[in-house]
């Protein structure tokens, strides 16, 4: 046996590791806590956790495989990687289900002791890939973990069916030798998360040190790796999925607005993580609300913002479909109201566990009449909580629903966040109407509930409980000013051509669109939501080397930023990245006139870097799509 | 601030034109609301009014509260954000038997169990009148109606049956021909904690005139309706000839004093924790022979939604002190670079 | 006195006519029979009737005002006319509310009993305009309308009150007079339809009588006019609502397919009637269910359909929203499933008995996921008995959800309809699966529900109750073929695609869009629903002056038909007139990235046919609208 | 076709994996369906299972018969649709606490009042299992889950008396610990026509493990079970030691035989028209002294919607001879050209 300080120890720039196994078999938390322990080292980190269907499938099936991926690296990283360098197969169905993507060369560890022959059965393989040659492409790595871990644990007399749950930390302890983690915040977690049960602990505690003194001394690892922390801007930081990150964001603009907060919420995936997170914190001015479907939701959301809070409601799916009709009348209200779509696969229930863009038009035009709301997209998992903020600034300010889009991929990935100062954080309270605001031929003085202010058409908002100006508003079309019933045509050509210009004057109070262009190029890729990553990781793969690509990230999708036309006027070529078959593209091309180049992809999971980068590189060489 | 003068139906009307049909039930549910509401001295700016779609909901705008004309069926559910978030208000929800039995029976059945703070007000007309006089969920089997020409083949909706079956803690039935009994209801709901339902029959004189007719008319009340007393005994009919007692089969049955005495009549207790009986009487009236209950058949206390949620407010707050962005962003694990 | 003979009689080639009271005054009745009167006669005709806000307002308000139009011609004619000629105005209110539209010099009959200081005031006027000298540019007759009535019914002893109500057939009575009308069949209307109540069938005699013999012999009136019947294509007529032709349409289809129809429908303007209409034709193989909201109505319309019916639901404004979500399941379970959209004003409750053109885009992208469904227009309250037969056509052979679009103006507007014979609908029947589909690799036989048509890409339908083809659908992504669940993502972007592609195949059996382009004109006015006979008729106008304008009118909008890509960039200039803000233009721009010129009304009234003829000369004259 | 051979679970079993979790008791309820319905000898192609989302919901995939999975709620208005157009065929509607009470519940409702022919089974784990453990509207006061951390402040429906409240023609409970009685209720919903709700208490092992061990667990079911039989007394515990007997105040009482007889014990009758007693004892085991009742409350005859609609459909047939579109064009006045 040798010492540790004999092996060799290499120094990598990034690392991409993927753990998969059964759904029973704690691969979410052993990931999550080798990202814990890398983002408080100080790499960059980015996730990917996938879950599997939604309900918990036969163990060891194909279909019961959850994996969860993370890159970690010495540099700012945008994606979670495109393919694995290391897996971690805890069973023949994981490794089955995830063997694809790793890399060629890419280190394999498989839980030797589950590859007996029922298990393989079940993933479908006739004889063991781990013995027939078929995984010679790969650095395999047998260890026969569960064996390993019951061994680890058998003095302090938990049963072995208990015991065997540890394994998911010996694997993780063997994996933070290999990549040289530091080891003591797990030992820290272990020790807090399960602190009801001593045993636990202990049975955690000693498999996941197993697990590191397994990769020590024995011989089958030659080298460790490290890498080095990463060169982020200085702060402090926290490592937040988009979901914690929305929510956040929402309790910090209900801190900055000065208003409480109004969560209407029914449950579904993948947003229901904001409802969770929401209701732990109810020690701040906020309330969350499970309502009986998620037309209650929005309802309760609207009737919250009537009383003068900040009203959100949070869903995916099928719950964007079903909070249509009373949009519409918030529009008609000229109401504050926040409507997060966390996108996931559709038609229908679809894929409810994936991630799509496929909602844009939906947010856009899905309603009847005319009913235009704003709306916003967050890039990242750590930008949620910027734009949380500012889907909240706009709806305060313009009385507007606004439309804050999310996905399956942000929701449940994860990156660092750099604090902030919430001092820092921008102002965006509002003045509510105290006295009335017109005075009538006869002296009189009234409330006019849709007086407009004239910079941003915004009506004034009389609060109930404000003395004197008590009035009543309703969704049948309005006379302007008074907001009395009024069908009046030509009120209603002004009224909806109001509406909408009311939308169009948020484009005055969003900052122009960034276009990142270092070198002068033809061709820009513009982006919106969680494409964010994957494309800035492409472009900076292609301008490695030596081409010239700009790029540009969509933040606001209504109204847009106001240099956009300019923008796209100033390229000959440009690319699209969507998770749909084409949805900005489209408005893209019919408010501009402006021919793009569309790249789709529509699996329920993001865009590869690789993916985009050859797309570019396609189009840099002349070549169609 | 405490009231200085007396209110008056004047104050708690607003300067719109009031649009119902002539002759339409809904004018004197309106008045014995302005008029209580006056004789209350209630806050005009601590009131709101919630309403659907429908001839009803059209009754925020005549009221110089606060008030929101929503859309079909969702005023209680637009109402329980409003009451959560402003606990410190009057929420009052209107809305006619299609808006809140039709597509909002369902928002309308969990408010109830909620107990979300709301005085909801259901005007029973037994008809959809603002779209023309199709069957309502109310409206009795084989009504024939635009939509029913060969007539209706819905059993319909006990509201007051339903309403108890989904654990509402104040249950009553008034109606629009009698202003003091109106009064007397809407008062009680709106001194109860939490949510109030108050079925009023209604006549719609354009799509289904007299349909109440034969119970409200002033003829027949005295036969037709059975006037709900607490703590007294049930009694109906000339000279209270009649009353209600329980067979062992559980149902109820009409007792004629002449014949049987009074003793077994039942008393009626609005306050009783098991809703059983209240249900049994509001199952009365189904046949021709017996009476309705007119009045208020449950009036339980339970903690009311908003009350719970400001406790866990308070209690989260002791626990974790206020709330301060600072230690959220704090709250798990973090580090420098 | 003069007898009739000795009046002038003037040739008039078209008539417009207003009839307007209060909303108790009866001119929808008035109208109607003018209109059947004159149908009969062998006029072509269209109506609009124009019904007050929802809610009967108190007698003699402006906002109780009912009116009713009709254009009557001795050519085709496309719309009930821009301008009314005659309008007859029962109170100050009616007169009050219409007077605007009444062209110069027309001829205004007021019901001078009704003229009094309350109604005046109630109507806003300070003086009364019959006799302050406001109202010098038309030939104004005052007649005393009411006592007239009450006058003529004096002998049969009917109470002041109820003699009162035939003062409508009074008016109706003078009309017929002037302008020559048939009289038989109004009395034989009267007959039959007040048959119950013998007294008001005398008073609606006398007062219909005593009308034309009040034209007949006063002086009042210098002459009477004729209008002669119209070179209608030969054939059995009869005036029929587009709610009615779309009904009828319904049952036509459903009869065609030898399939029974099932509606599954919640009340609302203006859509009610057709579950009015189909629920009165019990004794076809239809059933009509009034559901308890609209998403059960859709729903329950869904179910029928997948037991082997024609799912339909109508609805209008909110109640689309309603829908979303279940039409997105019906994408994926690839079912037939008819939604019509009786478009009125919104958003919100927005305008509930007025019209727009507002849903398009709702219809086409307001689902969550990428759900795309066909969509199918009517142009005119007859054709919508076609449209109705097409949009089934297409559900059935693609089993697709067909969105089937009227509005509140062809809903309750009417023209002549051709009475066809049924056999020469066409024949849309489909056929069903009755036996297995697939041999698995074990030679067993086996029914695949997603085993495609190589044509249509339709899939398969298997009716429950067909013996040995049990199978089970759902809303979750499925795999091609077997349809079993499958979260494989490939299959997903597969699925995605099949679905787009299959309502694209529909291209393939709609016919070519037909351009009406005598002349060889460069401006192309497209239009969709029912701005079709105002842009009809415009078009015709502008011929007359010698210029070229091209025209034609979609009634597929998705997909659209296959040419039409061809016909826009045969013009420089393409015109399209909407009822909203440009949605139709929005797609057509950013589908064929061609410039398009917009015109938007969106006052909850059609458009007349002077302002499409205005907006065209002024481009022919190179102008900018 | 008369069966010939005799039909097995197998016959009822689809191609389909199930993908329950271990445990989970939505594995005994399978098991019980696909047993009975083989004992019946259904015709499988004659055979529709509905549901909507959820655990619960995944039912029909697992059944080998025509089926769907819908969306969440909709199930009740989707088999309505079915029920209606199709009288020939056998629905089955299933679906969780949430899918029933929660989003759907006012389909439910109208279902049961309109007594459309469906058998609907809701599967009650007081929990929502599918979206991973949040409170349900039938999750006790004071639950903590991922949605509630301070304890849910809903008072939960009591789905019996729900559905009593709704006009609900057949009404029963049964849960899944017990194949036998699963299988006497389902078999008894199947038979009656029109529509029947069925509730089943479901052991959700992962996020509400042992909600009802109390209840049902093999030693609990004496004491805490009363197990409804009509025209029998309704007793209940060791030896039958106990009753359920009436009080004045119409509330129900529990009767110890050996201190007071058995005379006072009611007698169960499903068939009583007043739903009053059923309703009652829907309300008992609301507190632990109280025993759960188990069985069919309520089973009583009303014309279901599917027969009133062919009555219709007949009538008019009669009446305006059958459906003839030419005579349809002609229904008003036309006029030659
Ligand atoms: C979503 C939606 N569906 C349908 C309608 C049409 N609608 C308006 S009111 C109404 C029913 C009216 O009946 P009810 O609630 O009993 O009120 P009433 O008019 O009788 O007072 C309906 C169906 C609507 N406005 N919105
Ligand atoms: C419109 C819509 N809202 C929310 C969801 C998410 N969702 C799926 S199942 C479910 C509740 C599951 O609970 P229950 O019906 O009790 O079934 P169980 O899983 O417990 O069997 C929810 C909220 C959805 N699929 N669709
Ligand atoms: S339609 Fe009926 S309910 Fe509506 S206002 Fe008229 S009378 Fe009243
Ligand atoms: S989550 Fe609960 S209800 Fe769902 S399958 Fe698992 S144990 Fe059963
Ligand atoms: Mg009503
Ligand atoms: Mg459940």
């Amino acid at each position: 046996m040798t010492v540790a300080s004999d092996k060799r120890r290499i120094n990598l720039d990034a690392l991409v590791i993927r753990f998969a196994g059964d759904s029973g078999d704690g691969m979410q938390v052993a990931g999550d806590r080798f990202t814990a322990g890398s983002a408080i080292f100080g790499n960059d980190i980015a996730t990917f956790p996938n879950y599997p269907a939604e309900i918990r499938a036969p163990a060891g099936t194909l279909a019961g495989v959850s994996a969860f991926q993370v890159q970690i690296a010495d540099h700012d990283i945008y994606t979670p990687g495109d393919s694995p360098m290391v897996l971690v197969a805890m069973n023949p169905a994981a490794l089955k289900a995830n063997i694809a993507d790793l890399a060629v060369g890419g280190v394999l560890i498989c839980n030797s002791d589950a590859f007996d022959k029922r298990n393989l059965e079940k993933a479908g393989y006739q004889s063991n890939p781990t013995e027939d040659g078929s995984l010679d492409n790969y650095k395999l790595y047998s260890v026969p973990i569960t064996s390993l871990t019951l061994e680890a644990c058998k003095d302090i007399g938990a049963k072995p069916r208990d015991a065997e749950r540890s394994k998911n930390f010996f694997a993780l302890g063997l994996i933070t030798w290999l990549y040289d983690r530091p080891y003591q915040s797990t030992l820290d977690f272990i020790k807090l998360r399960y602190a009801k049960n001593p045993q636990v602990v202990e049975a955690n505690t000693l498999a996941f040190n197993a697990g590191r003194h397994f990769g020590e001394t024995t011989e089958a690892f030659e080298s460790s790796f490290e890498i080095l922390p990463s060169q982020l801007t200085p702060g402090e930081y926290t490592n937040l999925t988009g979901n914690m990150a929305l929510s956040w964001g929402l309790i910090a603009a209900s801190t900055k607005a000065s208003l409480p907060l109004f969560l209407g919420s029914y449950p579904i995936t993948p947003a229901s993580d904001i409802l969770h997170e929401l209701s732990k914190h109810r020690n701040f001015n906020l309330v969350t609300f499970q309502a009986e479907d998620e037309i209650a939701a929005v309802g309760s959301a609207l009737g919250a913002s009537f009383g003068g809070a900040i009203g959100v409601t949070t869903t995916s799916g099928p719950g964007v479909d079903l909070k249509s009709e009373t949009i519409g009348l918030a529009v008609s209200l000229e109401l504050p109201l926040i409507l997060v779509d966390v996108q996931r696969g559709g038609p229908s229930t679809g894929l409810p566990t994936k991630a799509e863009q496929s909602d844009l038009l939906h947010v856009l035009f899905g309603r009847h009449g005319e009913a235009p709301v704003a709306v916003v997209a967050a890039a990242t998992p750590a930008h949620c909580f910027e734009a949380a903020i500012e889907a909240v600034r706009i709806a305060l300010m313009y009385r507007t629903p606004v439309y804050l889009l999310s996905d399956g991929y942000l929701a449940n990935g994860s990156e660092p966040f750099c604090i902030p100062d919430p001092e820092e954080l921008p102002d965006i309270s509002i003045e509510f109407a105290t006295s009335p605001n017109k005075i009538l031929s006869d002296g009189s003085e009234v409330f006019w509930p849709y007086l407009r202010d004239q910079d941003t058409l915004a009506r004034p908002l009389a609060r109930p409980g404000t003395r004197g100006l008590e009035h009543r508003i309703g969704g049948i079309e309005k006379a302007d000013g008074t907001g009395n019933i009024s069908y009046d045509p030509a009120n209603h050509e002004l009224m909806v051509r109001l509406r909408a210009a009311k939308i169009e004057r948020i484009a005055d109070s969003i900052p122009p669109l960034q276009v990142d262009d270092p070198d002068g190029a033809s061709i820009l890729v513009l982006g919106w939501g969680s494409t964010h990553g994957a494309i800035l990781a492409a472009v900076n793969e292609v301008r490695k080397l030596g081409k010239k690509i700009a790029r540009a990230h969509l933040v606001h999708l209504n109204p847009f930023p106001k240099n956009l036309s300019e923008i796209l006027n100033r390229y000959e070529t440009v690319l699209i990245p969507e998770m749909n078959t084409g949805q900005l593209a489209m408005v893209i091309r019919s408010t501009f006139l402006k021919d793009v180049v569309q790249l789709n992809k529509i699996q329920g999971i993001p865009f590869k870097v690789s993916e985009i980068k050859a797309a570019l590189i396609s189009l840099l060489d002349g070549g169609q799509l | 601030m405490a009231m200085i003068e007396k209110l008056t139906r004047k104050d708690f009307m607003s300067d719109q034109e009031v649009r119902w049909c002539p002759g339409c039930g809904d004018y004197s549910i309106l008045a014995a609301m302005q008029l209580l509401l006056a004789d209350l001295g209630v806050e005009r700016h601590n009131t709101v009014f919630i309403s659907g779609i429908g001839c009803a909901a059209r009754f925020p705008y005549y009221m110089n509260t606060y008030g929101m004309h929503s859309i079909h069926g969702r005023a209680p559910a637009i109402a329980t954000g409003l009451a959560i978030a402003r606990p410190d208000l009057d929420v009052w929800v209107i809305g006619g038997d299609g808006d809140m039995l039709s597509i909002g029976a369902n928002h309308l059945l969990h408010a109830l169990r909620r107990n979300i703070n709301l005085v909801i007000v259901m005007f029973n007309n037994q008809i959809y009148g603002l779209t023309k006089g199709q069957y309502s969920p109310t409206s009795e089997l084989g009504k024939i109606t635009k939509s029913s020409p060969f007539g209706s083949a819905d059993q319909p909706f006990n509201p007051i049956s339903l309403a108890l079956g989904a654990e509402a803690t104040f249950v009553a039935r008034t109606h629009d021909m009698d202003r003091s009994h109106m009064q007397y209801v809407l008062n009680r709901a709106h001194q109860h904690k939490g949510a109030s339902f108050v079925e009023i029959y209604q006549n719609c004189n354009v799509f289904n005139d007299g349909a109440f007719e034969s119970l409200t008319g002033k003829e027949n009340r005295q036969d037709k309706l059975l006037m709900l007393r607490d703590k007294e005994p049930i009694r109906f009919g000339q000279d209270a000839r009649y009353g209600i007692g329980l067979d062992q089969d559980g149902c109820l049955r009409i007792i004629d004093t002449d014949l049987e005495g009074t003793e077994k009549i039942l008393t009626h207790n609005e306050y009783q924790a098991d809703p059983s009986l209240a249900f049994a009487l509001s199952r009365l009236g189904a046949s021709e022979t017996e009476p309705r209950p007119m009045g208020i058949f449950r009036d339980i206390e339970r903690e009311d939604y908003g009350a719970a949620m400001t406790a866990q407010h308070e209690a989260a707050q002791k626990k974790n002190g206020h709330g301060d962005l600072n230690k959220l962003f704090r709250s798990q694990a973090t580090w420098q670079v």
